[in-house]
C-alpha cells in the first residue's frame, strides 16, 4: 500500500504524459497539436516537483539561513528552479507556435494539417 | 480589431487597477530575495497590465508600450543580464560571478545586488517580449 | 630539397606530373596548342622519371617512399618494385605514343570540348602511376577509385545518348567493384594493419580458411570488373563508344590492365602462390578465365563493329594473364606478367588502326571495310601485324606469353588450359584474320576518301607495330620487359624456382 | 581575458544576437561589423580553447565561480574543442554566404533574421561546450527556436515545414529532459562528470535504462534517426536557401555529438546502454537505405539532399552503435567530411535556386553557367559517394574497419550498398549538369539578370564559400592523418576513463 | 487499424513508465538521491553564500545564473522570432 501511494504521483505524470502524445499523434489540427505539446511538458514539469519533494518539509525559505545538518526539513529547491526554466520555455514555443500559426491559417485557410499538406504539395 | 469603443465601466476599472499592478509588479521583482517572486513574474505582470490597456482602450490605448519600444525593452533587457555576465568578466572573475563586483565589502550582500541586477533585466525582457509577442498576434495594425 | 630527395620520390612526382599537367591543362582553357604541348611534355617527363628507376631496380634495390600518411597508422607508401616498373614503363611509355595519335585524332573528329578531355586522360595517367607502384592496399585502392572516376568523363565524351548510357553501364560496374574491393582491403587490414604487398603473400594463416575465400572472392571481383572476366565483363564493349585514342590508351593499355595487374598483385603478393594452390580457389580462378577466354573469342566473331570486336578480343586476352595467375605457377605467372606487356602493345596497335580507319575513311563495321587495304596499306599491315600477334603466331608478341603460359599449365599438370590456349589461338585467328583480309581484298563499299591516314595518325601504329614485332623476337630488348618479369617472378616464388630460359 | 575563452565561444554571439535587431534599425555596416566580430570572437575562442586542451587537458570553466555538482561548467575537451570550432567556421561562412539572399529585405527583418542567426549559432556552440545536462537542454531549446523560426521564414511552405518541426522538435526537446528527469531522479547530480560516477554502479537500473532510451529518442529526433526523419526533408529542403547550408550542414551533427558525448562520456556502455545501443544500430542500418533509396526517389535537388542527409546521419549513428575506436573515429570524421560536404551542396543548391534552378531536370547546363559551382558540386559528390581521396572516403574507412573489426559484416555491406546508392543519385545530378542541354536559356544566366558581377559566376560572398568548404572536403581527404592523429585520437572515450 | 495499433502503443506505454516508476524513489523520500546529493548545499548555504533567503531564487540566480540567462534568451527568441516570422508577413501584404 505504501509503495502505491509513494508512486500514486508518477502513475498520474505517466496517464498526463500519454496523454500528450496521443493529442500529437492522433490529432489534425494544429492548434490542439500545440496543446498537446504543452500537455506533455507540463508532465514533465510535474514529474521534476515531485522529485523536489520531501515528506514534512517546508518551502525553502528562510531569512537568515539554514543550519548544517537541517536540510531534510527544507524541500529541494533545484527541481523547482529547472522547471521555472521548462515552464519560460514551453511558453517561448507555445508563442513561436502560435505566430507560425497565424501565418499558416492566413494563407491557407485551415489548420487541419491533412488539407495544409495536400495544399503544399500541389 | 473589433471597432467597438471601450465601456466606461471597464475603462475606469482599468485606470483604478493599473498603478496596483505596477507596485505588485515591483514588490514581486524586489522581495524575489525573500519570497516566492522574481524576475520572469515581475515581466508578466508588467506585460499583462501593458496588454490590459491595450485590451481595453482597444485602438487607442492612452497608456502602454509601443513595439517597437516593447522590441527594445527586450533587447535591452537581456542584454542588462549578459552585460551583469560580461563586466563580472572585465572584473576578473568568472562570467556572472557577482562576487568580483566592486560594490560592496561582504560578498553575499553584493552577490544579492548582483542578482537584483540580473532580474530586473529579466523583468524587462520578459515584458517586452511578451508585449511584443501579444501585440503582433493581435493582428495588423 | 637535395637530389636525393627528388631521387627517393621518384614514384612520387611520376604520379604528380600528370596531376599537375591536368590542372595546367584546365588552366588553359582556350589554348589547344599549349594544352597539347603540355600533354607531351607531361608525357615525355614521366617516362623519363619511369625509365630512371629502371638501372637500380634491374640491380635488385626498390625505389620507396611514404611521401605523407593518408589515414592514420595506413600512409600513402609508393614503391617501385619490378612488378610495378614494368607496368608504370609500358603505360608511360605508351602514353607519348599515344598523345601524339591523341593529338591528330581529336582534331580529326572536331568534339570540341578537348580540355576536359586532355586533363582527364593526364589524370587517368597519374592514376595508373599509382597503382603501379602502390606499396600498399590502401594506396592501390585510392589509385584504382581515382582511375574509375577520370575514365567516366572520357567514356561519355561524345555526349550522345549511347555514350551517356555507357558511362552508366561503366560507372555501375566499376563503383560496385571498388566497393567490393573496399570491403576485402578493409577484411585484410583488420588482421594485417600495414597491408604491405608483399612478394610471396602475407596472408597465409592470418585467419581461417572460409575467411581467406570469402576475402578471395570479395578481391577477384573487385579488380575482376577492370579485367573484365566474365560475367562481369559486360561495361568494356559499351564503353566503346568512347573516343578510339580512349580505347587504344585506357581499354587496351591502362585501366583493363589495372585490373589485371591487381589481380597478379592480390595473387601474388597478398594471398602467395602457395595459399593460392593450397586452396581450390586458384582452380576455381582458372576456370573463370578459361571460360572467359573461350566465350569472349566466340562472341568476338559473331561482332560485327570492329571496336566492339576488338573489346570481346580484349575480354579474352585480359583473362590470360589472369590465366597466369590462377595457374599460380613461376612460369604461368611469367607468361601472365609478360602478355600485359605483348597484349598492350598488340592491342593498341589494333585500335590505333580501327581509330585510323574510322577517322580518316568513317568505316566501323567489320562488313563495309573492304577495300580499306588498297587505300591505306601502311594501316592495314599494321593491323595484319597485330592481328597475328593476337593469335600467337611465333615471333610476335604475344607468342612469348603464350608459351610461357602453356609451360606454366604443364608444370601445373593442368592439361585442360593448353586446349583452352589452342582453342582460343583458332578463334582468335579467326576473328581477326578475316578483318585484314577483308580489307585487303574484299570489294570496296564506299567511295574513294584519299588514302592513307595522317601522318598523326599513321606513325603511331607504325611504331607499336613494329615494337610488338621485335618484342615477339628480343623479349628483353630496350625496356628489360623480359628481366623486370623475371625479377617479379624470382621475388614472389622464391629464386630457386624452376624458371625456363626462354626468350632469350 | 584569454581565461575566459571558454565562455566566450558562446557568449560572444549570444551577446552581438541581443544588441543586432537594435543596430540593425540604425546602420547596417556596424550590424555586420558586430555579427563578424562577434563571430571571430568565438571561432577564436574555440580554437585557442581547442589548442589548450591538447597541451593541457580539458579546460573546465565554472560560471559563477561555483564548483561543479552546483554550479554549472564548461569543459571544453578536445572533442568540444574541434566540434566548436567547426560551427565557429561554418558560422563565418554562411553568414557571408547568406548575404546576397537577403538582399531585398527591410533592415529592421536583416536585424532579426541575424539575430536569429547567431542565436542558433550560440544555442549549438553552448551544446557542444556544456558539462551539464541541464544546460545542454535549455541550449538545446535556444537553437531549436532560432531553426524553427529560421525555417518558417521560407516562404508558406517553409512555416508548414517549420511548424511541423517545431512539434516534433519540442518533444524531442521533452523526451530528453524526461531523461535528465530520470537520471535525477536516481543520482540527484546534473553534471556530467558526477553522472558519469555516479551511474557507474546504476548500470542496470530500470530508470536509468528508459532514461538512455529516451535521451537517444530526443536526440535520435534531432537528428533524423531511422524512423524518426519525418521532418526533416522539408525542413532542410524547404528553409531559406541563406541559411540551409548552417542548418543542414551543422545542426544534426551537433545533436549526434550531444549523444556521442551522452552515451560514451556519461552513460558509458555496459549492460543497458550496450543493447540500446544495438537498437541504434539496427535502426541507423535501417535509415542509411531507407534514406538512399528515397533520394533517388525526388526531383527537387534539395529535397534530394535531405533524404541524402537522413541516409548520412545513419552513418553517424552506425559508428556510434559499433562503438570500437576505429568506428567511433569513423564517426567523429564523418561529422566532419559530412558537415562540410553538406554544407557544401546545400550552397550549390543555394546558387541553383540563386539562378532560378531547384529541380535537378532544371539544372542542365549549369556547367556552362558556373563552372566552379559545378566543379565543386563534382567534389562534393565523391565525398558523399565515398570516394578517395575527398574526405568522405576516409570516414567511411573507419567506420568499415570498426564493422569488419566488431566482425558486423552486414552493416559493413550496408556501408557498401549506401555507397553504390548514392552514387546513383548523385551522378544523376552530375550527367545532368554536364551532360544535359540546358533547355531553358530563357531563364537567363545569372550574369544577365541585371546584377553586375565582373566576370565572377556569382555574387563572391556566395562563391567564395562555397569554393572554401569545396577545398575543406579535399584538405580534409588529404590531411587526414594530422587530423586523425593530432585531434580526434584524443576524443575518443577511453582516454578520460 | 493503424489507430488502433496506436492506441494499444500509447497504453503499453503508459504500462512502460509506471513499470519503470516502481524503481523510482517514492514521492517525498527524505533520503532520495536528488534530497540528499547536491541540494543539501543549497539548502544550507544558500543565504551565506549569495544573500538571498529565498533558495529557489539563490539557485536561479546564482548558483545556476547561467541556465536562467539561457531562459532568459529563450524568451529572447521567442520574441524576434514571432518578430521575424509576423512583422514581415504584414508589411508584405501591404504591398
Amino acid at each position: 500500500m505504501d509503495a502505491i501511494a509513494g508512486h500514486l504521483n508518477y502513475w498520474l505524470i505517466a496517464v498526463l504524459f500519454v496523454v500528450g502524445v496521443y493529442g500529437l499523434a492522433f490529432q489534425d489540427n494544429l492548434l490542439k497539436k500545440l496543446m498537446a505539446l504543452n500537455v506533455i511538458s507540463v508532465s514533465t514539469i510535474a514529474f521534476f516537483l515531485n522529485l523536489g519533494q520531501k515528506v514534512g518539509a517546508k518551502a525553502p525559505i528562510l531569512p537568515g539561513g539554514v543550519k548544517g545538518g537541517e536540510a531534510a526539513a527544507y524541500a529541494n529547491p533545484l527541481p523547482h528552479t529547472l522547471m521555472l526554466t521548462a515552464i519560460v520555455v514551453g511558453v517561448a514555443t507555445t508563442g513561436v507556435g502560435l505566430a507560425m500559426i497565424y501565418r499558416i491559417f492566413k494563407h491557407y485557410h485551415t489548420l487541419e494539417e491533412s488539407e495544409i499538406l495536400k495544399g503544399m504539395r500541389e | 480589431m473589433n471597432k467597438s469603443r471601450p465601456t466606461t465601466i471597464l475603462d475606469t476599472c482599468v485606470r483604478l487597477i493599473i498603478p496596483f499592478y505596477l507596485v505588485y509588479a515591483i514588490y514581486v521583482l524586489v522581495h524575489g530575495h525573500y519570497s516566492p517572486g522574481g524576475g520572469f513574474q515581475a515581466g508578466v505582470v508588467l506585460a499583462v497590465s501593458v496588454i490590459l490597456v491595450q485590451l481595453v482602450q482597444d485602438p487607442n490605448p492612452r497608456w502602454g508600450l509601443g513595439r517597437d519600444a516593447a522590441v527594445v525593452f527586450a533587447c535591452l533587457g537581456t542584454f542588462m543580464y549578459a552585460g551583469i555576465g560580461l563586466l563580472t568578466m572585465a572584473w576578473g572573475g568568472n562570467m556572472l560571478d557577482y562576487g568580483v563586483l566592486p560594490l560592496g565589502e561582504v560578498e553575499a550582500e553584493v552577490r544579492a545586488l548582483g542578482t537584483l541586477g540580473i532580474e530586473i533585466g529579466v523583468t524587462m525582457a520578459v515584458m517586452g517580449v511578451f508585449v511584443v509577442i501579444f501585440n503582433l498576434l493581435r493582428g495588423e495594425e | 630539397m637535395t637530389a636525393e630527395f627528388f631521387l627517393a620520390n621518384r614514384p612520387l612526382w611520376g604520379v604528380l606530373i600528370s596531376m599537375a599537367a591536368a590542372g595546367l591543362i584546365l588552366l588553359n582553357d582556350r589554348r589547344p596548342l599549349i594544352r597539347e604541348s603540355i600533354t607531351m611534355l607531361a608525357a615525355a617527363g614521366k617516362f623519363i622519371i619511369v625509365l630512371s628507376m629502371l638501372p637500380e631496380v634491374l640491380a635488385g634495390k626498390l625505389v620507396e617512399t611514404v611521401p605523407w600518411t593518408a589515414a592514420a597508422g595506413i600512409s600513402l607508401h609508393f614503391k617501385a618494385d619490378p612488378l610495378g616498373l614494368l607496368f608504370a614503363l609500358l603505360s608511360s611509355g605508351l602514353w607519348i605514343v599515344t598523345s601524339v595519335y591523341n593529338i591528330g585524332y581529336m582534331r580529326a573528329m572536331r568534339y570540341g570540348h578537348e580540355t576536359g578531355y586532355y586533363a582527364a586522360f593526364a589524370l587517368c595517367l597519374s592514376a595508373t602511376m599509382g597503382i603501379a607502384f602502390a606499396a600498399n592496399l590502401l594506396t592501390f585502392f585510392i589509385f584504382y577509385e581515382i582511375l574509375t572516376i577520370a575514365t567516366y568523363p572520357l567514356v561519355i565524351h561524345a555526349r550522345t545518348d549511347e555514350a551517356v548510357a555507357g558511362g552508366r553501364k561503366y560507372l555501375v560496374y566499376t563503383l560496385a567493384a571498388g566497393q567490393l574491393l573496399l570491403l576485402a582491403i578493409v577484411g585484410v587490414q583488420i588482421m594485417v594493419p600495414e597491408a604491405e604487398f608483399t612478394p610471396g603473400g602475407f596472408l597465409a594463416g592470418q585467419a581461417p580458411p572460409a575467411l581467406l575465400g570469402v576475402l578471395f572472392i570479395l578481391f577477384m571481383a573487385g579488380v575482376g570488373v577492370k579485367s573484365a572476366i566474365m560475367p562481369l565483363h559486360g561495361w568494356l564493349p559499351t564503353a566503346m563508344v568512347a573516343p578510339t585514342p580512349v580505347s587504344a590508351l585506357l581499354h587496351a593499355v591502362a585501366v583493363v590492365k589495372a585490373g589485371a595487374f591487381g589481380v597478379l598483385r592480390v595473387v601474388g603478393y597478398v594471398f602467395g602462390p602457395e595459399l593460392i594452390n593450397s586452396t581450390a580457389s586458384g582452380k576455381i580462378l582458372v576456370g573463370f578465365a578459361a571460360a572467359t577466354i573461350i566465350l569472349a573469342s566466340l562472341r568476338a566473331l559473331a561482332e560485327d563493329n570492329l571496336k566492339r570486336r576488338l573489346a570481346y578480343s580484349t575480354v579474352g586476352q585480359l583473362s590470360y594473364i589472369v590465366l597466369g595467375a590462377g595457374l599460380a605457377t613461376p612460369l604461368a605467372f611469367l607468361g601472365g606478367i609478360m602478355h600485359i606487356v605483348a597484349h598492350a602493345f598488340m592491342k593498341i596497335t589494333l585500335f590505333f588502326c580501327a581509330g585510323a580507319v574510322y577517322a580518316t575513311a568513317h568505316k566501323e563495321r567489320v562488313s563495309e571495310i573492304g577495300g580499306t587495304g588498297k587505300e591505306m596499306p601502311v594501316t592495314m599491315a599494321a593491323f595484319l601485324l597485330g592481328s597475328l600477334g593476337i593469335a600467337g603466331i611465333p615471333f610476335f608478341a604475344g607468342f612469348v606469353s603464350k608459351w610461357n603460359l602453356g609451360l606454366g599449365a604443364l608444370e601445373a599438370g593442368n592439361i585442360f588450359v593448353i586446349l583452352v590456349l589452342i582453342a582460343s589461338a583458332l578463334l582468335s585467328t579467326g576473328y581477326l584474320l578475316p578483318v585484314a583480309i577483308q580489307a585487303f581484298f574484299g570489294r570496296s563499299s564506299g567511295t574513294h576518301h584519299g588514302g592513307e591516314a595522317k601522318p598523326s595518325l599513321l606513325y603511331p601504329l607504325v611504331i607499336t607495330a613494329c615494337i610488338s614485332i621485335i618484342l615477339g623476337v628480343f623479349p628483353n630488348i630496350g625496356l628489360k620487359f623480359y628481366e623486370l618479369a623475371l625479377a617479379a617472378v624470382q621475388s614472389v616464388f622464391g629464386a630457386t624456382s624452376s624458371i625456363a630460359m626462354g626468350g632469350q | 581575458m584569454t581565461e575566459q575563452f571558454p565562455a566566450l565561444i558562446v557568449v560572444a554571439p549570444l551577446v552581438a544576437a541581443l544588441l543586432v535587431p537594435l543596430t540593425a534599425r540604425l546602420s547596417l555596416a556596424v550590424t555586420y561589423c558586430l555579427i563578424l566580430v562577434s563571430l571571430m570572437v568565438s571561432l577564436t575562442g574555440a580554437l585557442s580553447a581547442l589548442r589548450y586542451s591538447l597541451v593541457e587537458g580539458a579546460w573546465h570553466y565554472y560560471f559563477g565561480g561555483w564548483p561543479p555538482p552546483w554550479g554549472i561548467e564548461y569543459v571544453v575537451d578536445p572533442l568540444a574543442g574541434i566540434i566548436t570550432s567547426l560551427v565557429g567556421l561554418f558560422g563565418i561562412l554562411v553568414f557571408f554566404y547568406s548575404i546576397p539572399f537577403l538582399a531585398g529585405k527591410e533592415p529592421r527583418e536583416k536585424g532579426y533574421f541575424y539575430s536569429l542567426y547567431l542565436l542558433l549559432l550560440a544555442g549549438l556552440l553552448g551544446i557542444v561546450a556544456t558539462g551539464d545536462v541541464f544546460n545542454l537542454y535549455v541550449f538545446l531549446e535556444i537553437s531549436s527556436l532560432a531553426a524553427y523560426a529560421l525555417i518558417a521564414f521560407g516562404g508558406h511552405q517553409g512555416v508548414v515545414a517549420g511548424f511541423r518541426y517545431l512539434l516534433v522538435g519540442t518533444a524531442a526537446g521533452t523526451l530528453y529532459l524526461l531523461g535528465v528527469g530520470y537520471t535525477y531522479a536516481v543520482t540527484g547530480s546534473l553534471n556530467m562528470a558526477d553522472l558519469g560516477n555516479l551511474l557507474a554502479s546504476l548500470q542496470s537500473s530500470r530508470p536509468v535504462i528508459l532514461a538512455v532510451a529516451l535521451i537517444v529518442t530526443g536526440l535520435g529526433i534531432k537528428m533524423a534517426l531511422f524512423p524518426l526523419y519525418g521532418w526533416l526533408p522539408d525542413a532542410y529542403s524547404l528553409s531559406p536557401p541563406g541559411v540551409a547550408p548552417l542548418i543542414a550542414g551543422v545542426m544534426g551533427k551537433v545533436s549526434a555529438y550531444a549523444l556521442y558525448r551522452l552515451l560514451y562520456f556519461v552513460f558509458k556502455p555496459g549492460g543497458p546502454v550496450l543493447q540500446v545501443l544495438d537498437v541504434v544500430g539496427w535502426l541507423a542500418a535501417a535509415g542509411i537505405i531507407v534514406g538512399s533509396v528515397m533520394a533517388i526517389a525526388q526531383k527537387e535537388f534539395g529535397r534530394m539532399l535531405a533524404y541524402s542527409s537522413v541516409s548520412q546521419m545513419g552513418y553517424i549513428a552506425l559508428g556510434i552503435a559499433i562503438g570500437n575506436a576505429a568506428a567511433l573515429t569513423g564517426t567523429l570524421l564523418h561529422i566532419f567530411s559530412h558537415a562540410v560536404a553538406k554544407g557544401c551542396l546545400f550552397m550549390v543548391a543555394g546558387n541553383g535556386s540563386w539562378w532560378g534552378r531547384r529541380k535537378i531536370s532544371e539544372m542542365a547546363g549549369m556547367s556552362k553557367a558556373m563552372p566552379l559551382t559545378s566543379a565543386t558540386l563534382v567534389v562534393a559528390s565523391l565525398s558523399m559517394v565515398g570516394l578517395p581521396p575527398t574526405a568522405g572516403f576516409f570516414s567511411k574507412w573507419y567506420l568499415l574497419m570498426g564493422a569488419v573489426e566488431k566482425g558486423s559484416w552486414i552493416y559493413a555491406v550496408i556501408l557498401v550498398i549506401s555507397s553504390l546508392l548514392t552514387a546513383i543519385y548523385f551522378f544523376r545530378v552530375l550527367e545532368h549538369v554536364y551532360l544535359k542541354k540546358d533547355p531553358g536559356a530563357s531563364l537567363g544566366t545569372p550574369a544577365e539578370e541585371g546584377r553586375s558581377l565582373r566576370g565572377w559566376e556569382l555574387a563572391p560572398s556566395m562563391l567564395v564559400p562555397t569554393l572554401l568548404l569545396g577545398l575543406g572536403i579535399l584538405a580534409l581527404g588529404l590531411f587526414n592523418a594530422p587530423f586523425v592523429d593530432g585531434l580526434l585520437k584524443f576524443s575518443l572515450p577511453w582516454r578520460t576513463w | 487499424m493503424t489507430r488502433k495499433l496506436g492506441y494499444l502503443s500509447l497504453v503499453l506505454l503508459a504500462a512502460l513508465f509506471i513499470y519503470v516508476s516502481l524503481d523510482l524513489p517514492p514521492t517525498g523520500d527524505p533520503h532520495s538521491p536528488p534530497a540528499t546529493h547536491v541540494s543539501p548545499r543549497y539548502i544550507e548555504k544558500a543565504y551565506k553564500e549569495t544573500g538571498a533567503a529565498n533558495m529557489v531564487t539563490a539557485v536561479l540566480a546564482d548558483y545556476r545564473g547561467y541556465d536562467t540567462l539561457g531562459e532568459t534568451v529563450v524568451v529572447f527568441t521567442a520574441g524576434v522570432a514571432t518578430l521575424l516570422l509576423l512583422e514581415g508577413a504584414f508589411k508584405f501584404k501591404k504591398r
